[in-house]
């Protein structure tokens, strides 16, 4: 029977994708957050943690740049 | 680089203090010096021009190119290679502008072998197309002088008396590889009166200043990019006749372009002759062209040597192209402004004359201002008011 | 899921092209309307216009369609199209039958009078009321243009010294660039940080565009103010005209203009006034299209004599900006987007830091805008090499926007588990049908559909069920 | 539609010969010298109407001198004409009637302050063209960074061809070559081999037109649209040039000729001494021989 799930779809880089199943693997958001994994650049999600991620996302752009210029 | 063992080299003595041409105005300005300075090495190319000299119009000049491993070396952007091979492409169409019934044949060298790129020829098309390839090539080992001074040789001598034979090398390398003695075979470059010129990329080399004092080339080595550019466009200049070349009238057709519409029944598509040898994907097949006025041969472009008969062909308008290297047009004076009579404008571009000096036609008295004065003498090559007179040659 | 809001910036074609025909064809009673439409053709259009402008007869369709080569039949097609558009021809039925082509009268006619003479005057001159005492000259006048321009622009940033009319103020709110909450002052919005950025001929036009949206609310003849700018546009710089034979609307447009630095008026009842070089550039910024536009950098005003905002910035591959201004309000632009170093009397230094540009994004600031800026405003030796600004400050800078869109996010519902292939294409096609779907997997069966067309697909499904 | 930061100059060189036009009036009363530059300013009003960056020159080309019909010397570029030219006060584009009223007092300068001398019915072209490279020379040098120019020149010619001025000429269509600076021609009365010439290399178009008093409508049709709109319309295909050469000694138009290795003049026939540059050539063989002697060369 046909399933139907509200949420968000995330179309990404692949790099991007594994970060994200790595946070859905580790609880890093408190749960579970992946409904379906569709396929390398795409995935489900669930609605509600859209703005965690975003964050979250942002926290790991951080983390991996390095200021490119001296003052 | 002249042979003057006196002259101090350029890295010992004569170093130019350029701050100290600099001087401040009244009110602390660089401003009026450094114009100055820009203008004065404006006016130097013009001034360092002909007398009446006889100059070897018809050129059969081969250019060698040092493809070694020197040639990966970075100090030219991206290397020498690529950075060589550009310029040698503006080189050749430049060289076809000035000397349009000129040929010019292109080897390259490594491995300590010569190899030709491309044949003389008097297509500019073709070299250029063969300089784009040429940008792949892998370079690798030693140059060889010898190897390659031999082959342009073999093909030199078989040119008509009458043309100027030439080998622009454009040396890398520091080294050469050469099977036998390199001297024997300058005697007989001097014999055949071929003129070897050598650009160098590296520094001076002993082998190359001989060989181009002794055929009556030029040396010199680059100082950078700009520079180099500058050394091969001097080459784009016919060079002097040697007084003990031969003249000869040489028979030439003028053949008639003919068009033919689509439209035009009469008209049938044939084969271009210049496309005969060449594997090129298109056919050639087209309507108009150029009838050789002797066999009647088709070709799409002039200026060829017909492959039937032999005889050249080619358009007025290309001869007329080399007139201005044989009627100079003299170098205008300079004078101050202030004594300028009238109307302060300059007569070419109507232009205020706001430099500190204007230039003035010997024969006509017109004023000119240094912008016109350089384009007149580079472009034109002629003086837009002396035309205007009947009487003009 | 954040909307970003992108600053819209209209062409000319497109804003007459919204007019209704009645007013289309009252603007074409003006020469320097007729011009400046012209101008605004493609190429290709002006050619026929001109190749018609002194024909009288109609030309069959098939004639024209031959004036070009098989190769640029769709230049041909836009051509025709733009010209229909705008009513500049119509369709005339010719003696043997055949459809053909024949330029609107009024425009054929005023075209004519704008390039050849004839007609009436544009405006009274200022020859009529005797040399101005106060003659202004130039460079006066840039300086005039330049400081009202500033002050508008200041007051966007909220400067304190920066005081406008209440009218101009509501129309900063009312074209979106500026919010005001009751009784506070209004504060700039991410549209007006966008505008900033803009070169001045192309905020000018803007604002222009939004000025005449309102027009008609002010109760504005909308085809006399537009004859009025272009014929400003078309004015000489450094001379005065007369205000003689203008009616009250435009009288108080000219008012406007003048807040604006469109015109330059020695006291409010002065019987002339004088455009300025933002009138006459008005035209230039026509052109550059939508602010998103990145080639084309005007630079129509770049040859304005040193009016302070053109040719100051110069950008080091380092990505260390030095702007050579004094004007508060440049130093405040440049801030937008990087990092305050030194301060001197004539020359800044700021540094294009990841921090700060994301800064900017987060304001609404594309990283598109930010090159524009820097572009527009480059100092004349960076001018002189191509491209203009570094290439690795440029990639860095759309690459640090590319950072936040490392996920892009639509919300959805998805559809999978479907039994049959059958089943799954024919909600498929159902929801591509009705311009919903998102996203689509054959191999799996999986599609993701909008949440706005979910219930219409659900509903679609539910019958299929039921049918089958 | 064109990038506002690129330039498009146009140079229209009008034949002023007095000579000729003197005769014409005898021949056509109703098209004189005046229509003709009616017909000029029609083009140069549409050329500077159609965009805001393009430029215009007008110079006359007299039978001996040239003149700047427009821009005059003090003339700098439309931001402030508006020191003594006054609009003609009707509903003409300001620009372009101060434009017009300065043309039609040049010229008026022009003809009556020049005298004739002699009967000479050719005009000098190429010293208005060069006259007209150097101007065009200059307005892109004054460029700002980031600018760039588009020029071609528009001859509008009625005399004769001057034989004399043939090398001439040719420099200025290779500095016009060079320069990528097209030429277009538009010829009243017969063809002009010089122009025609000039044309084909430069890439510009040639038309002589049929219908003297149509000018205006053949320059806007053929000459107006700029070389990039050229290449999506359809216009008069290239004309048959002539590239047979004149020898020297004749002035005969040949198809087999000799020419002189050393100075490039053309004969019609051999001669021993080259009366040019006076080498004299070396005894040959007689000509028939000669590519025997080359490929026996080749042979050993």
């Amino acid at each position: 029977m046909v399933n139907v799930h509200k949420g968000v779809l995330i179309e990404c880089d692949p790099a991007m994708k594994q970060f994200l199943l790595y946070l859905d693997e580790t609880m890093a958001l408190g749960k579970r957050f992946i409904l379906k994994d569709l396929d390398d650049t795409h995935i489900f999600i669930l609605a509600e943690v859209v703005h965690t991620l975003q964050e979250r996302v942002g926290e790991l752009m951080d983390q991996n740049s390095f200021p490119i210029t001296q003052k | 680089m002249d042979e003057e063992p006196e002259r101090a080299k350029r890295w010992e003595g004569g170093y130019e203090r350029t701050w100290e041409v600099l001087k401040e105005d009244e009110s602390g300005s660089l401003k009026a010096t450094v114009e100055e300075i820009l203008f004065q090495s404006k006016r130097k190319r013009v001034i360092e021009s002909h007398g009446q000299v006889r100059l070897g119009m018809m050129r059969h000049l081969f250019v060698v190119v040092d493809c070694s491993r020197t040639m990966e070396d970075q100090d030219l952007k991206p290397n020498r290679l690529t950075s060589t091979l550009k310029l040698l492409e503006a080189f050749v169409d430049e060289y076809f502008d000035q000397n349009p019934i000129s040929q010019v044949g292109i080897i390259t060298t490594k491995n300590k072998r010569a190899d030709k790129l491309t044949d003389l020829a008097g297509n500019p098309k073709k070299h250029i197309v063969a300089l784009k390839k040429a940008v792949d090539t892998v370079c690798g080992g030693e140059p060889s002088l010898y190897n390659s001074l031999n082959l342009a040789a073999q093909s030199l001598k078989h040119m008509p008396g009458h043309t100027s034979r030439e080998v622009l090398i454009i040396l890398s390398s520091l080294t050469t590889c050469d099977p036998t003695n390199i001297y024997e075979l300058i005697k007989t470059l001097k014999s055949l009166k071929v003129r070897v010129s050598v650009i160098g990329l590296s520094a001076e080399v002993r082998v190359c200043t001989v060989l181009t004092k002794e055929t009556g080339g030029s040396y010199h080595v680059i100082l950078d990019e700009s520079h180099f550019r500058e050394l091969l466009m001097l080459h784009v200049k016919p060079p002097p006749a040697s007084s003990s070349s031969e003249c000869s009238l040489i028979r030439m057709g003028f053949p008639q372009h003919t068009i033919a519409s689509l439209s035009d029944q009469d008209a049938k598509p044939s084969f271009s002759m210049s496309h005969l040898d060449s594997s090129s994907s298109n056919p050639g097949l087209s309507l108009g062209g150029y009838f050789c006025p002797q066999c009647h041969a088709k070709y799409t472009e002039l200026p060829v040597e017909c492959k039937v008969c032999g005889l050249t062909l080619v358009s007025a308008p290309h001869l007329a192209r080399s007139f201005h290297h044989l009627f100079p047009l003299q170098a205008f004076t300079e004078s101050p402004v202030e004594e300028l009579q009238g109307d302060r404008f300059c007569q070419a571009c109507q232009g205020q004359l706001k430099d500190k000096s204007v230039f003035t036609c010997p024969s006509c008295h017109s004023a000119f201002c240094v912008e016109c004065d350089l384009f007149i003498h580079d472009s034109l090559h002629c003086c837009p008011c002396c035309i205007h007179n009947q009487s003009a040659p | 899921m954040k909307l970003r809001v992108q600053l819209q910036c209209k062409n000319l074609h497109e804003y007459l092209r919204e007019l209704s025909p009645e007013i289309l064809d009252r603007l074409y009673n003006h020469p320097a309307t007729c011009l400046a439409v012209y101008r605004e053709l493609p190429s290709l259009a002006k050619n026929y216009v001109m190749r018609m402008l002194f024909l009288d007869q109609p030309l069959p369709q098939a004639a024209v369609a031959l004036w070009v080569k098989k190769d640029s039949q769709s230049d041909h097609d836009e051509c025709v199209s733009v010209l229909t558009g705008l009513r500049l021809w119509h369709s005339q039925q010719l003696q043997g039958g055949l459809q053909g082509y024949i330029l609107n009268p009024v425009f054929k006619e005023n075209l004519r009078i704008a390039l050849l003479g004839g007609g009436k005057a544009w405006a009274d001159e200022g020859a009529t009321l005797g040399p101005d005492r106060h003659a202004r000259d130039i460079e006066s006048l840039d300086r005039y243009a330049m400081e009202r321009w500033e002050v508008i622009l200041h007051f966007m940033v909220g400067s304190p010294s920066a005081a406008v009319s209440q009218d101009l103020a509501q129309l900063l709110v009312q074209a979106g660039l500026m919010k005001s909450e009751a009784g506070e002052a209004p504060y700039i919005t991410s549209a007006g940080f966008q505008f900033l950025l803009l070169d001045t001929a192309s905020q000018l036009w803007y604002f222009t565009l939004q000025y005449l949206k309102t027009a008609q609310s002010r109760g504005m003849d909308l085809v006399e103010i537009l004859s009025f700018l272009f014929q400003l546009s078309f004015s000489t710089l450094g001379r005065d005209y007369s205000v003689e034979g203008m009616s009250e609307s435009l009288l108080t447009f000219l008012q406007h203009l003048r807040e604006f630095g469109l015109v330059f008026q020695r006291k409010r009842k002065s019987r002339r006034y004088y455009p300025t070089r933002l009138a006459i550039t008005l035209a230039a910024g026509v052109t550059s299209t939508s602010s998103s536009s990145s080639s084309s950098s005007s630079s129509s005003f770049a040859s304005a004599p040193s009016t302070g905002d053109t040719g100051f910035i110069v950008v080091e591959t380092n990505y260390r900006i030095y702007a050579y201004t004094n004007s508060e309000l440049q130093i405040a632009l440049v801030a937008l987007f990087s990092e305050m170093l030194y301060r001197f009397p004539n020359v800044v230094v700021a540094q294009v830091t990841r921090e700060s540009v994301q800064q900017a994004i987060a304001n609404g600031i594309t990283a598109q805008q930010i090159i524009h800026f820097l572009r527009t405003r480059a100092h004349p030796v960076m001018l002189k090499q191509t491209p203009v600004l570094p290439p690795t400050i440029t990639d860095q800078i759309r690459l640090w926007e590319l950072e936040r869109d490392r996920l892009q996010f639509t919300e959805g519902v998805l559809y999978n588990q479907f039994l049959s292939q059958a089943d799954f294409e024919v909600l498929r096609d159902r929801a591509q049908g009705l311009g919903c779907l998102v996203w689509q997997d054959v191999a799996h069966r999986v599609i993701v559909v909008t949440p706005q067309g979910h219930s219409e697909v659900k509903r679609f499904w539910k019958q299929q069920k039921t049918h089958t | 539609m064109a990038s506002e930061d690129e330039i498009n100059l146009l140079v229209i060189v009008v034949d002023v010969n007095p000579i000729w036009w003197g005769k014409q009036v005898q021949r056509e009363p109703e098209f004189t010298l005046s229509k003709c530059v009616d017909a000029v300013m029609v083009m140069g009003n549409s050329h500077m109407a159609m965009t805001r960056t393009n430029k215009l020159a007008v110079i006359a080309s007299h039978c001996t001198d040239s003149y700047f019909l427009f821009p005059g010397k003090s003339w700098s570029g439309g931001d402030n004409g508006g020191e003594d030219a006054s609009s003609s006060g009707d509903g003409k584009y300001e620009l372009l009637s101060v434009a017009n009223n300065l043309i039609a007092e040049e010229i008026r300068n022009v003809m009556s302050k020049t005298e004739v001398r002699g009967n000479s019915t050719e005009t000098l072209l190429a010293g208005s063209l060069a006259k007209a490279l150097c101007y065009i020379h200059r307005i892109s040098k004054e460029l700002e960074a980031g600018q760039e120019i588009k020029s071609r020149i528009l001859v509008i010619k009625a005399a004769e061809d001057c034989a004399l001025q043939y090398m001439n000429f040719m420099n200025v269509i290779f500095a016009a070559q060079k320069q990528n600076i097209l030429i277009d021609a538009c010829v009243l009365d017969s063809d002009s081999g010089l122009l025609q010439q000039a044309c084909d290399i430069t890439g510009g178009l040639y038309l002589k037109i049929p219908q003297k008093l149509a000018l205006a409508q053949y320059l806007l049709w053929v000459f107006l649209p700029d070389s990039e709109q050229r290449s999506q319309l359809i216009l008069p295909p290239p004309a048959h040039v002539d590239y047979r050469a004149a020898c020297f000694c004749h002035r005969n138009l040949i198809e087999i000729g000799y020419v002189c290795s050393v100075c490039l003049s053309i004969f019609c026939n051999f001669s021993p001494i080259c009366t040019t540059c006076e080498t004299a050539f070396k005894i040959q063989l007689p000509q028939m021989v000669k590519p025997k002697k080359k490929k026996l060369k080749q042979a050993t």
